[in-house]
């Protein structure tokens, strides 16, 4: 194997053959290097998060045409650490009356939730983390100890706001999850297996195209999983302060956002894994190299759609968070997992292209019957809710008298 | 090799756990937690069972996939329950709440 | 067991573990004036009043029940897709009648108003 | 000792302290977290028992759903609990020593048979048994009757909580 086309393997290689050298027997010594690698992976996530600070915040500064971090080091790019040696010296305030234990344990299960998901992400044809046979829901089952984190952090510090805002938040991320799951249900089926790296290999058609709507479903859903802009109300700061972290300062605070940054690149890791065939590209089987860096520039692309979204979108009320998923994600969720199972049976026999392109056409068809109910239940709403103004406005004159000038 | 008397006697021993808890406690909610307890000692030996006896049909999956759903049906209804007595009598310990006795 | 999930075990004990360190790290590195003032509930520099239990909504529950009843679908659902090359066109439809009755629980929640936040 | 072995007995007693601590925690929102780490040890138990999936399905059905609308139902009914006093009944000594004796006599039980001492493992893992669950619960002459019944179940489980869980007044002075 050669270094510059396949590194990781070539390094591993390497130094499994000085462990047997040095008289470590060989079974023993493939056991520990995937124990290394192990280690050595959430490490490295948790570093990238100083480029994805850096990355986020001189993205967001274009876009609302302001330079962003530009003083430390060249570009700014020395921001991120300056912010760290300041939070790193910031008193810990506990609040009283916390509960300590889930307190202090909060802030650890919402990074720690974040970066267990990057276990199964398949980087190359030859790096893929761990490759187990229930990617997929090993990643909804890792997200799920964020939220326990976030139901921690609101209750254990014993202040109103921080529980209301926990509330709110777990409220979103519980019910966001079922689209999610129903539209990660999808690229299961289509490739039969809930491993990640099967699910890659699945896709010489990316599943973008094979399965638009649920991607576009997964895309939101993610975006509402992080509880980012316009799916903020966690955060809302103008209305419940800071929510469910307003008790916690210092790095504690810190490990929030960190928890926040890097699931939001996971979440376009996942995404670029599932629906844009991974590492896949030309030339990717024969050096695995060029697959991690497809995959990294898919990525990339993708985290830049979530950021401009963000540095985009007002805010919605938490009752337009709600209604948007029960009312609208659930039903195209399931409507197009069934859709893709009917096609997928009953085209089992047919080309590709044509299984492909009846695939689209049902994602086409339930996307236009949404957009036609849709209107349609908004005009009769519009006009229920100017009937209602109107007699609101009829009741007003019958007090005031109606106006002069009417 | 853990032999299966192991798993056996650390779901008997959860079992007896959940029902001392659902005797003994109170509190309702408390009660539903203790069952729960029970359900996955339940879980731990179908499972036991299909790996140490019969893993090649898939029954004692099945099983725990019905006892999974069942305990969530029961946790629905159950704690809806509460709550509902909760708001008329505002209480929910069961000592106290007596009207539904004859 | 396989040797993957002892892995998986040492990667989750990492995830876990380094927010740990670090956050122990700067509890050492940090200053340590403790008033108690200071350690007050934060609120909007107003004094806390009543309770911080405060009541909340029953439709925060109503949510969260209807998440665990689709949660469950996925148990039946995701063998159902990973075993789809083995069904038969009967046991697809099986699934999709299956997928049709919760959503029926969908459609009565939605009619019951558990989803208006007024 | 194996390192499996190992692994079996730090996590059942992880899960056995975290399960009596659920019963008997005076307030009862840490009897509530209690049963989160008892659950997440039920999950390790599954991938010892080779049941990954379940171990997942336990974390997000059990850890991510249940104990969630656990928690919400102890801060929804918080009033109720002034968390003083025993949260035990008076039957509470009565009922340790009924658990203690049907403990005794389950373990007394599965000594006496030895085919749980020396039952192993039976055969190599079929090559995919979430698969193998798919089949067997679609299949007619298998569970398909128990998975249509199972939907149901859900459907009125969900019926029923809603109609009982909904709040009629609606409340003032709620958030």
């Amino acid at each position: 194997m050669d270094f510059l086309t396949d590194p990781v393997t070539f390094i591993s290689q390497w130094v499994q053959q000085l462990l047997i050298n040095l008289g470590i027997p060989e079974i023993t010594a493939a056991q520990i290097l995937p124990g290394v690698g192990a280690v050595i992976l959430p490490l490295l996530a948790m570093l990238w998060v100083i480029f994805l600070i850096w990355y986020e915040r001189k993205i967001i500064g274009r876009l609302q045409d302001r330079p962003g971090p530009n003083r430390v080091g060249p570009f700014g790019l020395f921001q991120p650490f300056a912010d760290m040696a300041k939070i790193f010296t910031k008193e810990h305030i506990t609040p009283t009356g916390a509960d300590k234990v889930p307190y202090n344990l909060a802030p650890i299960l919402a990074v720690g939730g974040v970066l267990g998901m990057w276990a199964v992400v398949p980087f190359s044809a030859t790096v893929f983390g761990i490759d187990i046979n229930v990617g997929a829901l090993y990643i909804i089952a890792v997200g799920s100890i964020g939220t326990l984190g976030i139901i921690f952090a609101g209750y254990a510090s014993n202040n109103k706001y921080a529980m209301l805002g926990a509330f709110r938040v777990v409220a979103q991320l519980i019910s966001y999850e079922i689209p999610m799951v129903l539209a990660l249900l999808v690229p299961v089926l289509l490739s039969r297996s809930m491993g990640m790296n099967s699910i890659v290999q699945a896709q010489p058609v990316w599943f973008l195209v094979v399965a638009p709507l649920p991607a576009l479903l997964f895309f939101i859903s993610s975006i509402a999983e992080v509880g980012r802009s316009p799916f903020d109300l966690a955060e809302a700061e103008s209305e419940i302060v800071a929510g469910f972290n307003i008790e916690y300062s210092g790095l504690k605070f810190g490990m929030f956002f960190v928890g926040e940054f890097l699931h939001a690149f996971t979440n376009a890791l996942i995404f670029t894994a599932l629906f844009l065939g991974g590492w896949q590209g030309p030339g990717a089987e024969q050096y695995p190299i060029l697959g991690f860096v497809y995959f990294i520039l898919k990525t990339l692309v993708v985290h830049f759609l979530g950021i401009a979204i963000r540095g985009s979108m007002p805010r919605f009320r938490i009752d337009q968070v709600m209604q948007l998923n029960w009312k609208i994600f659930t039903p195209i969720a399931l409507l197009s997992l069934c859709s893709a199972a009917l096609v997928e049976k009953l085209a089992a026999g047919a080309g590709d292209l044509v299984r492909i392109s009846l695939h689209v056409a049902a994602n086409l068809v339930i996307f236009g019957v949404v957009i036609l109910v849709g209107t349609k239940s908004l005009k009769e709403r519009n006009a229920r809710l100017d009937d209602l103004a109107a007699s609101h406005r009829s009741a007003i004159h019958l007090v005031l008298g109606t106006p002069h000038d009417a | 090799m853990i032999p299966l008397s192991w798993y056996l006697i650390l779901a008997a021993a959860m079992v007896c756990i959940g029902l001392f808890g659902v005797i003994a406690r109170r509190n309702a909610i408390a009660m539903l937690l203790s069952v729960e307890l029970i359900l996955n000692a339940v879980n731990i030996n179908l499972l036991a069972f299909w790996r140490y006896v019969d893993v090649v049909h898939a029954a004692g999956q099945v099983f725990v996939v019905m006892v999974i759903t069942a305990a969530a049906a029961e946790v629905a209804v159950g704690l809806a329950i509460i709550i509902a007595v909760y708001r008329k009598q505002k209480t929910i310990v069961t000592d106290d709440v007596s009207d539904l006795k004859g | 067991m396989n040797m993957v999930w002892f892995y998986i075990g040492i990667f989750l004990i990492v995830s876990l573990g380094l927010p740990a360190v670090a956050i122990f790290l700067a509890s050492l590195l940090a200053p340590k004036k403790p008033s108690a003032l200071k350690s007050t509930i934060y609120e909007c520099g107003l004094e806390t009043e009543g309770e911080t239990w405060v009541q909340f909504k029953a439709q925060y529950y109503l949510i969260a029940l209807i998440f665990l009843v689709f949660d469950i679908e996925i148990i039946f659902l995701y063998p159902w897709a990973v075993a789809f090359d083995r069904l038969g066109l009967f046991a697809v439809l099986e699934g999709l009648l299956f997928i049709t009755i919760l959503a029926g629980g969908l459609i009565y929640a939605w009619k019951k108003g558990a989803f208006e936040w007024a | 000792m194996t390192l499996e072995q190992i692994i079996f007995l730090i996590i059942a007693v992880v899960i056995l302290l975290a399960s009596l601590f659920v019963v008997t925690a005076p307030k009862m929102i840490h009897a509530a977290l209690w049963l989160i780490l008892a659950l997440a040890g039920v999950a390790v138990i599954f991938v010892l028992l080779q049941a990954p999936f379940f171990a997942v399905v336990q974390v997000i059905v059990y850890i991510g759903a249940i104990a969630v609308l656990f928690i919400f139902a102890v801060m929804l009914t918080r009033k109720a609990m002034q968390d003083t006093g025993s949260q035990l009944n008076r039957y509470s000594i009565l009922a340790a020593v009924i658990c203690i004796m049907i403990f005794g006599a389950l373990t007394g039980m599965l000594l006496s048979w030895g085919g749980s001492a020396t039952l192993l493992e039976s055969g190599a893992l079929p090559a995919d048994s979430i698969a193998d669950l798919g089949v067997a619960l679609t299949d007619p002459n298998g569970f398909l009757l128990p998975f249509e019944v199972a939907s149901i179940l859900l459907l009125a489980a969900l019926i029923g909580a809603i109609y009982i869980g909904r709040d009629r007044s609606s409340g003032e002075g709620e958030q």
